[in-house]
């Protein structure tokens, strides 16, 4: 009807990625009840459409079309895998839709139909290998890159790797490895870390295992007794969500590097929590960082709306660019021209109650590179989509001034 | 006289050059054994071309197994087994066998249980097995008709349609047959047909087997142990014990032989 | 380079903890109590001199706070009073006095403070009358060497009884002595060395390799290293071993069921891996019993428990199965996997209904946590160990039961021919139901066991099914033994690939090496031959 | 004394069997005759409790057992050596003379020694696979199978096919013993018996019923059965 | 062979009824939904939006995979676990071409490299990329691979006499071993996300609902063809010849015809008819990745089959729409439920109807009569 704004909710509820994506799911349908509660958007109730995308990639892009050709949706909240979004992407810039993505990728990308409000690689993989470097993170000289094969981790290595070697590391002290999707035998990568970190350099794992293989993961690495004080382990995909699924006690030391830490001291934040918990009914629920990215994109996308007075398209994307939400450390993010958001980058230790400890906080927010420095032929891209670039992967403006 | 016959073939000398000449099928010392029990022990057995032979044994005695050899489904472990002269059948596969022209109707009736009677009839016609040939096969009127022919011959006319799962256990053993003959193969092997059929289907069978022996064209070997049968074919019999040959002979011969009372017949 | 002169600000600190040891006299009280204090400092570089300062008093109390400090038990009340956290109860840090933790929050500890902890607990341990703390303080010295601790090591050499602790400290102490002026105690130390296999020494070696100057020592270092290096192959081939060993028995784990609802009843079971996932979330709801009504003591106790509750669990639930939409399939073994495919797409979302889509935790109990360290960096770890045990006892159990019981016996011959089975007056629907609850209570219990190892998650049947399908079917349908082997083949060909090939080629040449194996051996490993297997 | 009533049995449309009655009482053997496909081993798959009956009754020792399941009238004593025999090909022949012990009380689960008197050969062939024997000693091992369970009535559907002549004269003799009840552990026994060899089938039968397309035309006393009127039945 | 007999078997098949059915399938889907697209207009009711088109396109080639199925498992009866290998292969053949076309508008603006292959150093394109320029080849290879995939693979395994579960299960290593191979990013056919960014086919833009409604009709031409063929197989002798491998492969034998050959023509049509639809489908929902590959989905093309009704041609189509559809809709409508509704559906379908949709078609069918 005309006096509801419908908002698709894109989130797998089954098959691998329900894991993490029902989470989403969950927080987007709070946000929406939020905003009802306090009067709509536009004077006009705001409807989620949820649609279960089944962690099959070509099923998220007939729903993603189902979402903008049939209901109409005027933004939809979704994704989490770099494919799923890769094979959306068609779709939104076909049919001129609004997709707001809410988990740190690896970059390379600025659509204009498409707002990124989690991390880019320089918003926390390379903080958090410059921490380990540093005298409080023991002074790292030896590194195992350890991921999960795909794209995420392969760029995300690439650039560390590259980042690495310009800070004078050698080849030698470098070791990566990937595994496949849900790899659940670790015992050989554990004990070759293990011998790897025995060669009387300090050494630390930069791991960008994803999903499912970390829990088996990190079981593996507390039996084997990889303490944290010895070989740290830093995790750019494991947040609170994913170590309500292990035990910490073991684990206790290791690290994450993210933009949000449910531990983090904010009054936004404790009425997140707290906000969370009621909705979800069980207080024994966490927050984590996609869920604050997926709070951003939905206030920032409000907020457009109002500025625009309008869910149009064109209008709420002019609208976008500048935008500011309180985010929940108590900064504010921007999002920025290139589609991305400037945020704060934390590192966390993990705690035995499941929680980080925040042992470092960037000192300002850092603007995310859609276009990674490191990567040559990525250097020479730009994003930015207002006048006179226009463009989310150019070498030069659109229009010459 | 038949035993005129028999005399030929029987105790003559092979030369050492060409021990298998003249015949149609020739098993020399053939062995088989199943974790170590011997099923096969050095079975020799010669057959002529256009020959009727009539196999019995007591249960266990491997004349199955025999046929097994023949047709390719067991490896013997050792001895030769020829057809026609010279084909080394123990270097074939079951399907190369039975292109070169031996047949078989097993002792358990095993028909295409989801395929019609006619349509199990059609295969096993006589036509190029090849697949881009079947692809392209089109019945022809005459075969129409020889398919038609061969149901009425063996009872099941009326039953042309029917799954052959449905059949009942004879007709099954009259299926099998009728597949047998559509084949027109020079060698047959039929395993116990007749078990499970009234007498008077008996009688028919026989009479059926000895129109195919007629024209000498093929050769046969039927086992059976029903001696009311084996005597209206009124071959020569060839009697296994334990893997090898105990006696071989007319009917009345081996009916009087001693052995051949203690371990197969009864008193 | 490392140094080799001693800088004087450590050298005084090492001077004052020889001191306090001689004298073995608890410092000047106040001075106790205002390092204590410091340890509540704004951040870690002013926390870690507090701890160095502390530690130098060699005070006797100042190991039991450095080590709460470690593990998170030390807290500051907001009057600045510390106190420690023992079992539940607090006490005040310095006086012992009962303490209240109303507003106390913990002090934060971060890896670095925390090595520098493990340091100095380690060496104030290796004065204490304990043994068992005087190992631990060896292990500790070794494993973070410091120039410092030469001294004090050499000191407690001089002191110390144990035969065991001795040889641990004259390992540390030749560890330390690598980096000595003295090229003879360098020798010395490399001589002592050659006997380890540890590869942090080999390591120390190598180092020294490329920055030693002295040829004879140098030359003494590379022997020791190529006889180092010698041992160490035999230990990556033990550990190998181990290590497919491990994953065979999780393979096989997943398999046994499936080897009775598949390998003996035929049944192309789809839900196989459900059955793993409700054992492992039965185990989960086991374990949050045990934790909401016992005291934490006994909460390991609650896995031996959920083996059983697990078992029944699955198995009633497999009856369910088997009597509701099974039952009707036999003879129809195509069908069976689109019914199972069915049943588990529905006890997916069943579970994803109730606990929630994401990871459940289910923890190791403690006598099931880390493991032996074998020479050689080389870890047995023991929630490996006992699932290596768990799954063979599972597995003879079973093979014993279908040998031997007429129960067995009964559920083969049903199998083979159910009308022929009923017509021996054996009640084959009864029979049916108990296999099939059989085959799915082993599951379930397997599923207890890999919740060890791996996450708690409705996808975790999933994970399992496709492999436990290639175990049985590679081994040979119907053949336990084959089962057996083809899990445990598997997993040594995956490990000995694993390291060569990586984890990603290592498991696409497993599978090739299935299709391969499967080619010469068309029924499996265990394949039976003869008339039987057609009829 | 087994009694069948007016049963009717259908394979999907096609009426199998058409109102057969039939009548097998202990101490004789009751011998069925027909040519292929008339429905013998329908009747006795029915009497087993292997086929369902659209209606009709069938009665054993007084109770109505046409709604019990196969292995209810298995423990009710009912033994049944089927066509085609039906060994349980995967298990050793000592394990499928066991499974006869399953309608047994603990104490009778023994093989009784008669029956390897009475077939030699499985007494040496006891830990091989039912399914690796050759026919005819399957066929023995069906018939062995079933009398372990020390039935009251026995069922055999053509036991006969395919088994040397010298064993079949065995078989004829304990069938006769069975049913007189000279055999130590069984009383005497009711058999009924399916069987194309009409020699066979004389010199055993007290009683005979003859079947044509699914119906019973002849049946009476052995004695006073005109052999013509049966053959006419047989021949085609 | 003789050419007359082809129309001959074609023409003479006996069902009337499938004939009819077939032209109206063919006007339903030829000429009646490209007019509900293109002549109606959007707000009426009977307007076929874009979407759907996508959507039925989607289905069509997932009708003639699940054809491709049915013809080796229900006719054959080998259960292959892998066929959605084959469907991929079909679908990266395609998709290479697409790459190949999109030419420097890629992200990086390189011309001779595919923008994944840039960005993970790719210095010049690998030696199996070459031909894929050229839509024939592109076409050519995503028959020809899963042909030859299928051919070697099956005359491995039918030569050694491997079948049943044992077949099934290595068919699933070997799309299980694809899926892993092509997830490595060493491979060069873009890792985990695949191949993506397609900008136009043969020119057509992707993005413009002719070219969606273009891809459509070729794929319900391709699927009635594909049904043409399979008919034609299914009735003829070898048809019978499969139905019996089927029931008693060894009996086959004896009858002198080699079942790995009948197989093997069974299994390579099929594998053939999969990549077609794969080349079909990678256009029509724009990405292809290794997740096709994953076992999950050759086992639900089997389900397909199986709801339809086995060994029924039209039975596979209709399990493929049935599914699919019910899929769509419960994934939007219920979607936290969707997977209980599919779950209970596959087990009433296989409890309560065993020949699948198609069989309770016959039942019906049979109840008219019986009234009538
Ligand atoms: N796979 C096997 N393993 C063990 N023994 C076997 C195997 N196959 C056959 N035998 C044995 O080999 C012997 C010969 O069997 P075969 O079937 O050839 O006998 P037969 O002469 O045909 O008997 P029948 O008259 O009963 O049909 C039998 O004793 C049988 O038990
Ligand atoms: N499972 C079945 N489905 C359909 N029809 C069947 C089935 N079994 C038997 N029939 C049919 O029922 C009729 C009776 O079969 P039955 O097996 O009882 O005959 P029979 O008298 O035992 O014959 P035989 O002497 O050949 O064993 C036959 O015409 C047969 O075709
Ligand atoms: N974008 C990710 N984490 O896949
Ligand atoms: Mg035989
Ligand atoms: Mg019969």
């Amino acid at each position: 009807a005309d006096d509801t704004i419908k908002v698709g909710v894109l989130h797998s509820l089954s098959g691998t990625m329900a894991i993490s994506e029902t989470t989403l799911k969950d927080t987007v349908l709070m946000m929406v009840d939020d905003i009802n509660k306090h009067g709509g958007l536009l004077g006009k109730k705001v409807e989620a459409v949820v649609v279960d995308p089944a962690s099959n990639w070509p099923l998220f892009a007939e729903k993603a079309r189902e979402l903008l050709e049939k209901e109409k949706v005027a933004a939809v909240f979704g994704c989490w895998t770099s494919v799923s979004r890769k094979s959306v992407l068609p779709v939104f810039e076909q049919l001129n839709g609004l997709l707001f993505y809410p988990v740190q990728y690896e970059g390379e990308e600025s659509s204009r139909n498409v707002f990124y409000t989690g991390a880019a690689p320089n918003q926390q993989a390379i903080p958090a290998v410059d921490y380990l470097m540093s005298k409080d993170g023991g002074e790292v000289k030896r590194w195992v890159l350890a991921g999960t094969d795909y794209v995420y981790p392969r760029t995300t290595n690439k650039i560390l790797e590259a980042y690495l070697k310009s800070k004078g590391v050698k080849a030698e002290d470098i070791m990566i490895n990937y595994t496949p999707f849900g790899h659940n035998d670790w015992q050989t990568i554990v004990a070759d870390i293990k011998k790897f970190g025995a060669a009387g350099k300090k050494t630390a794992v930069v791991s960008t295992i994803n999903g499912d293989a970390n829990v088996p993961f990190y079981k593996e690495l507390a039996n084997q007794g990889i303490k944290a004080d010895q070989i740290p382990v830093v995790a750019f995909s494991v947040g609170e969500e994913e170590l309500a699924g292990i035990d910490t006690k073991n684990l206790v030391g290791h690290l994450a590097a993210w933009n949000y830490f449910q531990s983090v001291k904010a009054p936004e934040n404790d009425a997140f929590i707290a906000q969370w918990k009621t909705f979800i009914k069980n207080p024994k629920r966490v927050t984590n960082d996609p869920m604050e990215a997926t709070y951003i994109g939905f206030k920032m996308w409000t907020q457009a709306v109002q500025q625009a007075g309008t869910t149009n398209v064109d209008a709420v994307r002019q609208a976008m660019y500048g935008q500011k939400v309180k985010n929940l450390t108590g900064g504010t993010a921007v999002m920025n021209t290139n589609h991305h958001l400037s945020k704060p980058v934390l590192i966390g230790e993990i705690q035995a109650n499941g929680q980080m400890q925040t042992v470092w906080k960037s000192k300002d927010v850092i603007k995310a590179d859609a276009w990674s420095p490191y990567i040559p032929e990525s250097a020479k891209l730009k994003a930015d989509w207002t006048y006179p670039w226009v463009c989310g992967n150019c070498a030069e403006p659109k229009f010459k001034m | 006289m038949l035993d005129d016959k028999f005399e030929v073939q029987v105790d003559e000398p092979h030369g050492p050059g060409v021990p298998a000449a003249g015949s149609i099928l020739y098993l020399d010392g053939v062995s088989v054994s199943f974790d170590g029990f011997k099923a096969l022990n050095a079975l020799s057995l010669i057959l002529a071309p256009g020959e009727l032979r009539t196999i019995v044994g007591p249960n266990g005695a491997g004349k199955t197994t025999m046929m097994d050899v023949i047709t390719g489904k067991t490896r013997p472990d050792e001895g030769d087994v020829l057809f026609d002269e010279k084909v080394d059948l123990t270097r074939l596969d079951e399907s190369e066998i039975a292109n070169l022209g031996i047949g078989r109707k097993f002792q358990k009736p095993t028909v295409f249980e989801h395929l019609s009677v006619f349509e199990n009839l059609e295969l096993a016609l006589k036509a190029d097995r090849g697949a881009f040939a079947t692809l392209m096969f089109w019945l022809s009127g005459e075969q129409r008709d020889t398919i038609d022919a061969t149901m009425a011959r063996i009872g099941l006319a009326d039953k042309s349609r029917h799954l052959a799962g449905a059949l009942s256990h004879g007709q099954k053993q009259w299926l099998e047959i009728g597949m047998l003959l559509m084949q027109d193969q020079r060698l047959l092997l039929l395993d116990e047909p007749v078990a499970g059929m009234t007498d008077s289907e008996t009688e028919a069978t026989a009479q059926l087997i000895l129109d195919l022996a007629r024209d000498g064209s093929r050769s046969l070997v039927v086992v059976e142990h029903d001696m009311e049968f084996v005597r209206a074919l009124g071959a020569k019999v060839t009697v296994l014990h334990e893997g090898s040959v105990l006696a071989e002979g007319t009917l009345e011969t081996i009916q009087a032989d001693s052995k051949v009372i203690e371990v197969y017949l009864g008193r | 380079m490392r140094p080799s002169g001693v800088c004087p600000l450590k050298a005084f600190r090492l001077l004052l903890v020889l001191l306090a040891l001689l004298a073995w006299a608890p410092a000047h009280a106040d001075e106790f109590s205002d390092a204590v204090r410091a340890l509540n400092a704004d951040n870690f570089a002013d926390k870690i001199a507090a701890a160095e300062a502390l530690s130098a008093l060699g005070d006797g109390r100042a190991a039991v706070i450095l080590e709460a400090l470690a593990d998170g038990r030390l807290h500051a009340a907001g009057d600045g009073t510390i106190v420690m956290e023992q079992g539940g109860a607090y006490r005040d840090a310095i006086t012992q006095a009962a303490a209240s933790s109303a507003d106390a929050s913990p002090i934060t500890v971060n890896n670095r403070l925390r090595g520098v902890l493990r340091g100095a607990v380690g060496r104030l341990g290796l004065f204490s009358p304990d043994p068992e703390l005087r190992k631990r303080a060896a292990e500790s010295v070794i494993a973070s060497p410091t120039p410092e601790s030469a001294a004090m090591v050499r000191r407690a050499l001089e002191t110390e009884t144990l035969p065991e602790v001795k040889r641990m400290l004259s390992l540390a102490l030749a560890n330390l002595d690598l980096a000595d002026a003295d090229p003879e105690r360098r020798k010395a130390a490399i001589q002592a060395l050659r006997d380890s296999s540890d590869p942090m020494v080999r390591g120390q070696l190598q180092h020294m390799l490329e920055t030693e100057s002295d040829p004879e020592v140098k030359a003494a270092a590379d022997k020791a290293v190529g006889a180092i290096n010698s041992r160490l192959v035999w230990v990556s081939v033990g550990a190998n071993i181990f290590q497919g060993l491990s994953l065979g028995s999780v393979l096989l784990l997943a398999a046994i069921g499936l080897a009775v609802t598949f390998g003996v009843m035929g049944v192309i079971n789809m839900a196989h891996g459900e059955m793993i996932m409700l054992g492992a979330y039965t185990a989960f709801v086991v374990q949050e019993v045990f934790r909401a009504t016992l005291p934490p003591e006994y909460v390991g106790l609650y896995l031996p428990v959920a083996v059983p509750v697990a078992f029944v669990v699955t198995f009633v639930i497999g009856v369910g199965l088997e009597r509701t939409v099974i039952r009707f399939l036999y003879g129809r073994p195509l069908e069976t996997m689109l019914a199972t495919w069915g049943i588990s797409l529905m006890l997916q979302q069943l579970v994803r209904s109730i606990f929630g889509a994401s990871n459940r935790e289910v923890a190791n109990p403690a006598w099931m946590t880390g493991g032996i360290d074998l020479i050689g960096g080389f870890t047995l770890t023991y929630n490996r160990v006992i699932i290596i045990g768990f799954c063979l006892a599972v597995l003879l159990a079973l093979a014993a039961l279908l040998r031997w019981s007429s129960f067995g016996l009964h559920m083969r011959a049903v199998t083979q021919n159910r009308p022929m089975a009923a017509a021996m007056g054996i009640p084959t629907g009864r029979i049916d139901a108990a296999t099939f609850g059989l085959g799915s209570g082993i599951a379930g219990m397997a599923g207890v066991a890999l919740s060890q190892i791996g996450n708690v998650s409705p996808n975790l049947g999933q994970g399992y099914i496709v492999d436990s399908f290639m175990v049985v079917v590679f081994g040979g349908v119907g053949s336990l033994w084959g089962t057996l082997l083809g899990a445990l083949s598997l997993g040594l060909v995956n490990k000995v690939l694993e390291p060569y090939a990586g984890a990603m080629l290592g498991k696409i040449l497993v599978l090739v090496v299935i299709i391969l194996f499967i080619q010469k051996r068309p029924r499996g490993l265990f394949a039976l031959k003869g008339r039987s297997v057609e009829s | 004394m087994l009694t069948v009533e007016n049963i009717n049995l259908y394979y999907g449309a096609s009426h199998a069997l058409r109102g057969v009655s039939l009548a097998a009482e202990p101490g004789r053997v009751t011998c069925v005759l027909g040519r292929n496909g008339v429905g013998k081993t329908s009747l006795m798959r029915a009497v087993m409790g292997l086929q369902g009956v659209k209606s009709g009754a069938i009665r054993w020792e007084g109770k109505d057992i046409t709604a019990m399941s196969a292995h209810q009238r298995a423990r009710a004593g009912i033994g049944f050596v089927p066509q085609g025999r039906e060994i349980f090909a995967r298990l050793t022949v000592k394990e499928n003379l066991e499974t006869g012990f399953a309608p047994l009380p603990r104490a009778r689960r023994t093989i009784p020694d008669e029956i390897f008197e009475l077939f030699p050969v499985l007494k040496s062939m006891l830990s091989r696979r039912g399914g690796d024997l050759s026919g005819g000693q399957q066929q023995q091992l069906a018939v062995a199978r079933a009398l372990v369970t020390r039935p009251r009535l026995l069922i055999l559907d053509e036991p006969t096919e395919g088994i040397q002549p010298s064993i079949i004269k065995d078989i004829g003799r304990v069938i006769r013993l069975l049913a007189d009840s000279k055999l130590t552990e069984w009383g005497a026994m009711a058999v009924l018996l399916v069987e194309q060899y009409f020699d066979f089938a004389k010199e055993l039968a007290d009683d005979f019923a003859v079947m044509d397309r699914g119906e019973v035309v002849l049946s009476g006393q052995a004695a006073t059965m005109v052999e013509d009127d049966v053959r006419r039945y047989l021949t085609v | 062979m003789n050419a007359p007999s082809l129309s001959a078997r074609l023409l003479a098949a006996d069902d009337r009824r499938l004939w009819l059915g077939m032209a109206g399938c063919a006007i339903a889907f030829l000429v009646v939904v490209p007019m509900l697209n293109l002549a109606m207009p959007p707000d009426s009711a009977l307007h076929m939006p874009n979407y759907m088109v996508t959507l039925l396109g989607k289905y069509l080639c997932y009708a003639t995979l699940a054809l491709a199925m049915d013809l080796v498992w229900g006719y054959c009866g080998v259960l292959s676990l892998g066929h959605g290998a084959f469907f991929a292969l079909g679908g990266y053949a395609m998709g290479m071409f697409m790459m190949r076309s999109i030419g420097a508008r890629g992200v990086y603006g390189n011309a001779d490299l595919p923008d994944f292959m840039v960005f993970l150093n790719w210095k010049e394109l690998p030696w199996y990329w070459m031909g894929f320029d050229h839509f024939w080849f592109a076409a050519l290879m995503a028959l020809a691979v899963p042909g030859a995939l299928a051919f070697v693979f099956g005359w491995l395994a039918f030569r050694s006499r491997i079948t049943g579960v044992y077949l099934s299960i290595i068919t699933q290593a070997m799309t299980y071993a694809l899926m892993l191979a092509f997830f490595r990013n060493e491979m060069g056919f873009g890792g985990n996300n695949g191949l993506t960014d397609f900008k136009d086919i043969l020119g057509f833009p992707l993005a413009e609902p002719s070219t969606k409604l273009g891809l459509y009709m070729l794929s319900a031409l391709v699927l009635g063809l594909a049904f043409l063929v399979a008919r034609f197989v299914v009735t003829s002798k070898l048809g019978r010849i499969m139905m019996a491998v089927r029931d008693a492969e060894s009996r086959v034998r004896f009858l002198g015809y080699s079942p790995t050959w009948v197989k093997l023509f069974g299994f390579t049509l099929s594998a053939m008819l999969a990549g077609l639809a794969g080349a079909l489908y990678v256009p029509q929902v724009g990405i292809i990745n290794p997740s096709e590959f994953s076992p999950a989905n050759s086992i639900e093309i089997a389900i397909w089959v199986a709801v339809g009704g086995r060994g029924t041609l039209v039975g596979a189509v209709l399990g493929a729409f049935a599914v699919n559809g019910a899929k769509t809709w419960l994934t939007g409508a219920a979607p936290e439920l969707w997977l209980f509704l599919l779950g209970a559906l596959f087990i009433a379908v296989t409890l309560g109807l065993p020949k699948g949709l198609l069989g309770l078609w016959g039942q019906i069918r049979r109840k008219e009569k019986a009234h009538a």
